[in-house]
């Protein structure tokens, strides 16, 4: 799926300033974080970000005490906006682990310096993903029964449900993003602590560097490992995104019971995960002003993954069409064509246009240089993921196999609320990320820059 | 006056270091150390620091173990120690049942590594005498610093920092621990 | 110039040390907080209204339970029993002891005695005393030494697991249908192996454990 | 999870010492009486408070606050606590009674079932009759005694009344009325016949708003004198049903239900079948299980009847020279039902003019139905006159104020009188009405005086069932709201000193079993009371003379009259007539065609609406005369056209919950058009009102749900209707050695009457969820029944389907359960564990047949029923856990246990799940698939038999059978 990209570099595109030099690159990335002088933009959009985020606990706290009956899901819409959200957001965070794992394999040079912007949007983004199906459940409370621990009761979890798969599939994934985050931040933590004049951010960072002293004996050891996990979580990424398809397709739910979804699923990650990181790619070289190091020559990369990335999704929106149409299966069509021509068949135009025939602009050089544009593409890219997550997800229960049993699913406001929540979330915690976290990997830059300008 | 734990010489370039690093080996020095803000291959060979084997063994010993843990406590589950009969499913489904041993493996593997790479590299070690060093910041930042250790048998503080001196080290300092 | 002096690292290793210990806590927690006395209630013995000591009763006076708990054999209820029946004797005995006072209110005034549970089943758990006695399941196997207890205290914690470990293997738990009411009774070399006993009842243990027998 | 019904089981199984309780058992056994205690309200309620406040504190872990036991004080004999009992009495429908057993908890009275010996029953209870337990408990009932506006006492209203008794005796009871509903009790009737002699010039008024007149009429007309009839299903081969409610309404119509189903088994009856036509203006569950249906307006019908009649040679002969009618099939009907002379059988609904009753006896008669299917006896009802014109003269004499006392006892006119006799004015005139009513109702608001009135299970009385058996109805608990019985009222005007209805019910049987010299009455008691019903009671066939030239002297048809509206009346299947609007189980019972809950709509026919430009959802006004009416609509396949069915009962402006549901159509109807009446004007207001049906699709889209076949088809190659399934599977098979429970449905049978839903709600502990939740799509019942259609809009085939839990042996729910909360046990039923259940409702998305239904909210507990009603042998569910149809598994629990006790095997039919027993054609049956004799083996293995979504593998223990018509060769339009 995801082959190496073409590595040449656009004449016109340096991959680092030629103005970078080791010195220039460690001070300016760990002057952001080191100063004392919070830029005024981040705490504007820090501010917004939490603002929007206290949402969350009001809708948690509504749900936890009304119950799961003020969101529009019902009988036979079982499952309704959460887990629509929970597959979106879940895809964006996968996003960062393709960029940074990935495309470490395959040795691409632009991807050292936005992994970082890429595992910290990750990190940001789990923790929506995973409050999503915690908080749909009837009795969310007992989530933990999930755990295959020993209880009283003497029962255990059913391993044989796609649910269980996904539960554990979460939290390890989580866990595992975090440890390999961290393998990868040691010896730029280490910069900062070096970099930092004030004794509390010594401290601070000095603690976080566990003494790390750039020896050849660690540096072997870190790159052995780094990749290794590099290694480790490129299929991992692809198994979790996988098993989240099988939530859906491991039933036999009409329109759901379909064995490409998985990949499906993989597809969508790629394209919308790629597509975030662009955004916040665009905002960090603004706002941090590292242009000379976040060049146009990585937009132009990340611009071609998600190019593919479309491309993937419009091979697997032709089998989605191809499976009812040439299948048999009564129902199959039914809820297929409901899903085309029904009442949400507008979210289904539209998630088709903006995933797969606006991206085609990025044939276009220029577009792929253009950040406006890039800008523009993206969001539409992230817009169309959710309605294809929203409509997938409700679609399909709304016709199942009972006619007499056919429903609509309505949105209430509080299923709205826990959107915009999490999305103050995510944000929330990004900007935290921009503020205590070198956002550029320094140490792998610095290769480069000795490779490019020699100094 | 503390005991001296090594001499520290200071580089601008990886060249100039290997270089460095190179003499030392040949004039029959085994323990000194070299720190880079990042990974100068040619030093590995020269410094020697140890097997590169021996990570990926361990995580692989781990992968196999937690795999092997993941798949058991799942058949424990369903086919020990309550089998129940789900959806006239087998009780050992074990198809169903390698989505969860896999994703445990990799989670066992990965802290494996992490914790496998902190350990072989001694870390955490807050405080080791190079610190004491103001020049030794720069080795996160742009120098290239090598350290012969006193405690090598053929240490003589007066002949290594004359040896750097030739060696066009930007500056020679003596570590005390 | 470092920050950090030697000793940091010691602090160090013993911060790492006591953060994995207090996670190993914290996973053998799980494991038990549940069985605590203070969860199970082990020996909790709730005062009542009228000290009733099982133990006078049965072993001193030798009265059967069924004299009491009349249902036991035929309805999911033990049975509790109705003042009326203690004043079959304490209308002849101890007629104005202090401690009867509540009885004979009770009879007089009509009003039931308020006695405090001490075994309180969950309300999605369909316990039935019948079929236990009926398949040879002893009283003192789920109540304890009760012949033998001044004030009734809880014996079992009651836990699922606790009632399966019997549901899977009930032979240990068996004995002869006349020694089920026996509050002293102890396998002897001459009464039948529990294997005999569960043909004897006819007890199949491969339905026993489906969750459908106490949950409905 | 707190479980209310539990809970208070738990703590009530020794409150049951109380006085109240002791007092129950010693009414509900006779033969206790002399334990018998007096009974304080308060104090019972008292109990349910204090239950209630206990609810909260069951769970599991430890008890912080440890529950209470409280034994009795002296314990009653044969009670053993946690064992049913069960007790026999009777529920009347407009003055019918149909006998029932009622179930009691530790003396608390849980749950109605049919009575297997009672002819109107056997064995059957209708959804009404199973909702009457949760009216019964009803906090909403009346409770107080109010006077002139006071709040008073009983105690003050007996001496006023005594008072008023003397001054009505000096003028011979002059200005002294009674209005009741229709009276079968021959108790209630000797008492108002004793006050007859006491006051000559007192008179009594019958009121039913869904009456008998018009067959009453047209029989009276026929046979010289007034018959009730009798019909004999086994015998007729041919049935036409004329807007029919035999299976639906008629008096015993559970019983001509179950002899109706019997007959159209071909599996069982070697591939015979009686044949069913219907011609009908709104769709009736005749109609729907007709081979052959005929929509017409009812203008049209009566021209289709006078061509019949004409045609078999009923009526002169130019009556068969009709046109502009489907002659065609009405020919074939003619030559069929002439072709089975002496074995046919015709009958008209109550809603039916008496020119068609008159036709309808015409055709009888001709075809010699009269002593083969149709059979006489002498009516029921006592006084069986014109309930019309009785309520008519009342209101008369009310307005010219000849009545200064009215005792109303049972009837609320002020609802649902015709509206031209205004009798709310009427009332105002009467300076003394007393109201004796369950409800603080329209009539009981607006008299001077209201008494809260005994349910039937809180007093004694009887009853006679449609075929003249007697009843004796006994309590089954003490009044719970301070309720005072008909008897107990008019024994104070009769003046004996005041005396429970026991000694008075009991006093008269005494009398009754002297005059019919019965010997030892202690043994003919307790045995009619045991029994519920008091033998030999049956009336006998009457022998008549059907005169022959009826309908030469029958007015001329009113012209065919098309594109002018015209507004039809008729019962609606849960309210009746609106005396049971405020049963939230019946208002939350989805109505067999539209599906509806919550609301009634006016019912328009597809073409009529797409003329009017009509949908349903619309809100339109109907105008009759003055009077305007607004009412949702709603779009029925199968209504005749031009004619908009108003169900009655509805729209209830006071009494219980169902204040304000649905709109009330009885201002529209008038005195000389009870049932149908021409439309002045018909707008659309432009407003929409959400009405909430809980049917999606009307048809089945190409699935295998529905199986149907022809009888034709069917004697030819029985396995036509076969479907080649593979058990190819990749799992290894589980087998089920000891027992394998398992379902056969009769799609042949279900006539969609939803007895069996109700059945199922009140054995299960099902909540109500409410109008709003509906609508959200989120009503519980377990056990449903689809209707599809198929054909044209205008005249479809209606198939019922009903669906339980499915229990597949290789069930997609449970696998995807990641908790163990659904799975199955060694018997093959798919358990349901509600207190596993996190509620991530993966296997609701995944169940192909959506029986699972989730608690969104906490309804058990939203529901304000009293504790004491739910059923103690089932946990009351949770909010955010699923639940489902689990084979009543308490029932199958219960029985185990008692089998494996006296280790004896269980026999086929020992167990019973509720939804089976309260089906009035047996069209369910549950048991042992392992066991080959058993009878749900035998009807499984019929070539009939087929399970849904065969093509899913899931396995299904519930199966069904497939759908025949007996089609008419000489019927050509499949669909008419």
């Amino acid at each position: 799926m995801t082959t190496t990209l073409p590595t040449e570099l656009p004449a016109d595109a340096p991959i680092v300033a030629p103005d970078v030099t080791l010195a220039s690159l460690s001070d300016e990335v760990s002057e952001r974080i080191l100063t004392n002088r919070t830029p005024r933009w981040w705490w504007v959009g820090f501010g917004l970000s939490f603002t929007l985020f206290m949402v969350l606990p009001i809708a948690m706290a509504w749900l936890f005490i009304n119950g799961i009956g003020v969101w529009g899901v019902n009988i036979p819409v079982a499952w309704g906006l959460a887990l629509a959200e929970y597959v979106w957001w879940i895809a964006l965070a996968s996003g960062g682990t393709i960029v940074s794992a990935l495309f470490f394999l395959t040795g691409s040079p632009w991807r050292s310096a936005t992994n970082r912007i890429a595992e910290s949007m990750l990190l940001s983004a789990i923790p929506c993903a995973g409050l999503m199906p915690i908080m749909h459940l009837g009795r969310p409370g007992l989530f933990y029964w999930l755990f295959p621990y020993s209880s009283v009761m003497g029962v255990w979890p059913q391993v044989r449900s796609p649910l269980w798969w996904d539960f554990i599939c979460i939290i390890c994934y989580m866990l595992m993003s975090m440890m390999y985050y961290y393998a990868g931040l040691i010896p730029d933590l280490a910069t900062v602590r070096d970099a930092a004049k004030s004794r509390i951010k010594k401290i601070f960072y000095g603690i976080l560097a566990l003494g790390w002293r750039g020896s050849v004996r660690e540096w072997q050891n870190q790159r052995t490992v780094y990749a290794i996990m590099s290694a480790i979580m490129a299929p991992m990424v692809i198994s979790v995104h996988s098993v989240v398809g099988l939530d859906f397709a491991g039933g036999l739910t009409p329109g759901w019971h379909d064995t490409q979804f998985p990949p499906y699923f993989f597809f969508g990650a790629v394209i919308s995960g790629t597509a975030l990181i662009i955004m916040l790619t665009i905002l960090v070289r603004w706002g941090y002003s590292l242009q000379n190091v976040l060049t146009e020559y990585h937009l132009n990369a990340m611009a071609k993954v998600m190019l593919v990335g479309s491309l993937m999704l419009a091979y697997a929106y032709v089998w989605e069409a191809f499976g009812p149409i040439y299948g048999s299966d009564v129902a199959d069509k039914t809820e297929f064509m409901h899903r085309v021509f029904g009442f949400t068949s507008p979210a289904f135009w539209s998630e088709k246009t903006l995933t797969v025939l606006v991206p085609q602009l990025l044939w276009i050089p220029f577009v792929r240089r253009n950040q406006a544009l890039l800008l523009a593409i993206s969001t539409g890219v992230i817009v169309g993921m959710w309605q294809e997550r929203f409509v997938f997800t409700t679609s399909a229960t709304e016709h199942n196999y009972i006619p007499s049993y056919w429903g609509v699913y309505f949105p209430t406001v509080w299923d709205w609320a826990t959107l915009a929540g999490t999305i103050g979330l995510f944000l929330t915690l990004f900007f935290l990320f921009l503020r205590f976290i070198p956002i550029v990997s320094i140490a792998e830059v610095r290769e480069i820059v000795h490779k490019e300008n020699g100094k | 006056m503390t005991t001296l734990y090594g001499v520290l010489a200071v580089f601008d370039t990886p060249e100039a270091a290997t270089k460095a690093a190179v003499y030392l080996r040949e004039s029959g020095f085994r323990r000194f150390e070299a720190y880079t803000p990042f990974p100068v291959e040619p030093l590995n060979r020269v410094v020697r620091p140890g097997p590169k084997w021996f990570l990926p063994i361990l995580m692989f010993v781990v992968s196999v173990l937690g795999a092997g843990y993941g798949y058991f406590i799942q058949y424990w589950d369903e086919a020990l120690n309550y089998p129940i009969n789900v959806g006239g499913r087998p009780h050992n489904s074990w198809p169903a049942f390698m989505v969860g041993t896999f994703e445990f493996m990799l989670l066992v593997t990965i802290a494996a590594g992490l914790f496998g790479m902190l350990a072989a590299s001694s870390l955490p070690k807050l405080y080791h005498p190079l610190f004491t060093s103001r020049f030794f910041e720069r080795a996160s930042r742009d120098r290239f610093i090598l350290c012969v250790k006193a405690s090598d048998p053929i240490f003589d503080s007066k002949d290594v920092e004359e040896a750097f001196g030739q060696l066009g080290a930007e500056h020679i300092e003596e570590i005390r621990a | 110039m470092a920050i950090f002096g030697p000793r940091a690292n010691l602090f160090m290793n013993t911060a790492l040390l006591a953060l994995g210990s207090a996670l190993v806590f914290m996973l053998l927690a799980v494991w038990v907080v549940p069985v605590m006395g203070y969860n199970t209630q082990d020996r909790y013995a709730p005062n009542q209204p009228v000290p009733f000591s099982h133990r006078h009763h049965v072993s001193g006076l030798g009265l059967d339970c069924r004299y009491c708990h009349t249902a036991v054999e035929k309805s999911a209820n033990a049975g509790m029993p109705s003042t009326a029946i203690c004043m079959t004797c304490h209308s002849q005995i101890w007629t104005n002891a202090k401690m009867l006072a509540p009885d004979r209110q009770s009879l007089a005034k009509n009003i039931p005695i308020r006695w405090t549970r001490v075994y309180t089943l969950p309300d999605y758990v369909f316990f039935d005393h019948s079929i236990h006695i009926a398949k040879g399941v002893g009283c003192t196997e789920c109540h304890g030494p009760i012949g033998d207890m001044a004030l009734t205290w809880k014996a079992n914690t009651l836990y699922m697991s606790w009632c399966l470990s019997c549901h899977r293997d009930p032979a240990p738990h068996l004995r002869p249908k006349d020694q089920v009411f026996n509050p002293h009774w102890q396998r002897t070399r001459s009464t039948p192996s529990g294997k005999a006993l569960m043909a004897a009842f006819h007890i199949h243990t491969k339905a026993l454990s489906d969750c459908g027998v106490c949950h409905r | 999870m707190s479980a209310p019904g539990r809970t208070y089981w738990q703590t009530l199984e020794e409150i049951a010492d109380s006085p109240e309780f002791a007092a129950a058992v010693a009414r509900e056994a006779p033969r206790f009486k002399d334990v018998m205690h007096g009974f304080d309200r308060r104090r019972f309620l008292q109990l349910m408070a204090a239950s209630i406040a206990l609810g909260g504190l069951s769970g599991c872990g430890p008890e912080s606050n440890p529950r209470q036991l409280l034994p009795y004080v002296r314990e009653p004999e044969n009670v053993v606590p946690g064992h049913d009992r069960f007790f026999a009495t009777a529920v009347t429908q407009s003055g019918y009674g149909t006998g029932e057993l009622v179930t009691h908890q530790m003396a608390r009275p849980i749950k109605v079932e049919g009575n297997p010996e009672h002819p109107a029953s056997l064995g059957a209870a209708s959804a009404i009759m199973q909702a009457s337990i949760l009216q019964l408990y009803d906090p909403r009932r009346a409770q107080l005694v109010v006077g002139n506006g006071q709040i008073a006492t009983w105690e003050t209203f007996v001496p006023v009344l005594y008072n008023r008794r003397g001054t009505l005796l000096d003028r011979k009871g002059d200005g002294l009325r009674i209005l009741t509903g229709a009276v079968t009790s021959p108790f209630l009737t000797s008492q108002i016949a004793a006050l007859k002699q006491q006051f000559p010039q007192m008179q009594w008024h019958q009121w039913e708003p869904l009456h008998r007149d018009a067959e009453m009429a047209a029989d009276t007309k026929m046979f010289g004198q007034p018959v009730d009839k009798l019909y004999d299903l086994g015998k007729a081969e041919r049935i036409l049903g004329i807007g029919s409610d035999l299976i639906s309404a008629a008096p015993g119509w559970l019983a001509y239900a179950r002899h109706f189903a019997a007959a159209r088994r071909p599996t069982e009856t070697h591939g015979k079948m009686s044949r069913v036509y219907a011609i009908e203006s709104t769709p009736t569950l005749l109609g729907a299980k007709a081979d052959h249906r005929l929509p017409l307006r009812p203008d049209e019908i009566d021209r289709a009847l006078r061509y019949l009649a004409g045609q078999v040679g009923a009526g002169p002969q130019d009556w068969a020279k009709q046109t502009n009618l489907p002659t065609q099939w009405l020919k074939a009907l003619a030559d069929d039902l002439q072709q089975n002379k002496g074995k046919v059988l015709v009958h008209a609904g109550r809603e039916q003019p008496a020119e068609i009753h008159l036709l309808a006896n015409a055709i009888n008669n001709s075809l010699g139905a009269f002593g083969q299917t149709v059979n006489f006896i002498s009516p029921v009802e006592q006084a069986n006159g014109s309930k019309q014109q009785s309520l008519a003269e009342l209101t008369h004499n009310m307005d010219a104020g000849k009545v200064d006392t009215l005792l109303i006892l049972g009837a609320n006119p002020i609802y649902d009188a015709p509206a031209d006799l205004h009798f709310a004015t009427a009332l105002k005139r009467v300076p003394f009405s007393v109201s004796l009513a369950l409800y603080d109702d329209e009539t009981a608001l607006a008299s001077t005086w209201r008494i809260p009135a005994t349910h039937e299970y809180e007093a004694w009385s009887d009853t006679r069932a449609f075929d003249g058996t007697v009843t004796i109805q006994q309590p089954q608990t003490r009044p719970l709201y301070g309720g005072r019985s008909a008897h107990a009222l008019l024994a104070i005007l009769l003046g004996q000193p005041e005396q429970d209805d026991y000694a008075l019910v009991h006093a008269f049987w005494q009398k009754q079993a002297q005059q019919q010299n019965r010997g030892d009455f202690k043994q003919f008691w307790y045995d009619s009371v045991r029994s519920g019903v008091v033998a030999g009671t049956a009336a006998k066939p009457l022998s008549v003379q059907p005169s022959s030239d009826v309908l030469s002297h029958l007015p001329q048809p009113d012209a065919a009259k098309s594109n002018t509206l015209e507004a039809l009346f008729r019962p609606d299947e849960g309210l009746w007539d609106g005396r049971y609007a405020d049963n939230p189980w019946l208002l939350e019972m989805s109505r067999p065609f539209t599906r509806l809950t919550w609301d009634n709509a006016a019912l328009i026919a597809p073409a009529t609406a797409k003329r009017l430009k009509l949908a349903t959802h619309d809100v339109v006004e109907i105008a009759v005369g003055a009077t305007k009416v607004k009412a949702p609509v709603f779009v029925l396949p199968g209504q005749a056209g031009d004619c908009i069915t108003l169900p009655l009962g509805w729209g209830r402006s006071a009494g219980g919950l169902g204040v304000g549901a649905g709109f009330s159509a009885y201002p529209l109807r008038g005195s000389e058009h009870p049932w149908r009446v021409p439309i002045a004007g018909l707008s659309k207001t432009g407003e929409t009102y959400r009405l909430a049906s809980v049917q999606g699709q009307d048809r089945v889209l190409g699935r295998d749900l529905i199986r149907e076949g022809t009888l034709q088809q069917f004697n030819d190659n029985p396995d036509s209707l076969k479907k080649k399934s593979k058990d190819e599977s990749l799992y290894p098979p589980y087998d089920y050695p000891d027992r394998a429970w398992a379902m056969a449905i009769d799609l042949n049978s279900c006539i969609g009457c939803q007895a069996c839903t109700i059945a199922c709600q009140a054995e299960n502990n099902v909540p109500i969820v409410g109008k709003d939740q509906v609508l959200d799509q989120r009503i519980m019942h377990w056990l449903r029944i689809d209707r599809y259609y198929s054909g044209p809009a205008d005249t479809p085939d209606v198939a019922f389907e009903p669906m339980p839990c499915m229990h597949c042996e290789d069930a997609p729910c449970e696998v995807v359960c990641p908790v163990h909360a659904t799975v199955h046990d060694h018997e093959g039923l798919n358990l349901m564990v509600y207190n596993r259940c996190v509620g991530t409702r993966f296997c609701s998305n995944n169940c192909p047949y959506k029986v699972r239904r989730f608690n969104f909210f906490a309804y058990a507990s939203r529901n304000d029923r009293p504790d004491a009603s739910w059923n103690p042998e089932v946990t009351v569910r949770e909010r955010g856990v699923m639940e489902k149809c689990t084979y009543c598994i308490q029932r199958i629990r219960t029985t185990q246990i008692a089998a494996n006790r006296d280790n004896r095997p269980i026999k086929d039919g020992e167990i019973v799940t509720a939804c089976q027993q309260s089906c009035p054609t047996q069209a369910i049956i549950f048991g042992d698939k392992n066991d080959r004799e058993s009878a749900v083996v035998k009807r499984k293995d019929t070539p009939l038999d087929y399970v849904l979504l065969d093509e899913l593998n899931t396995k299904p223990r519930t199966s069904y059978s497939a759908l025949i018509h007996n089609r008419n060769p000489a019927i050509k339009n499949e669909q008419a």
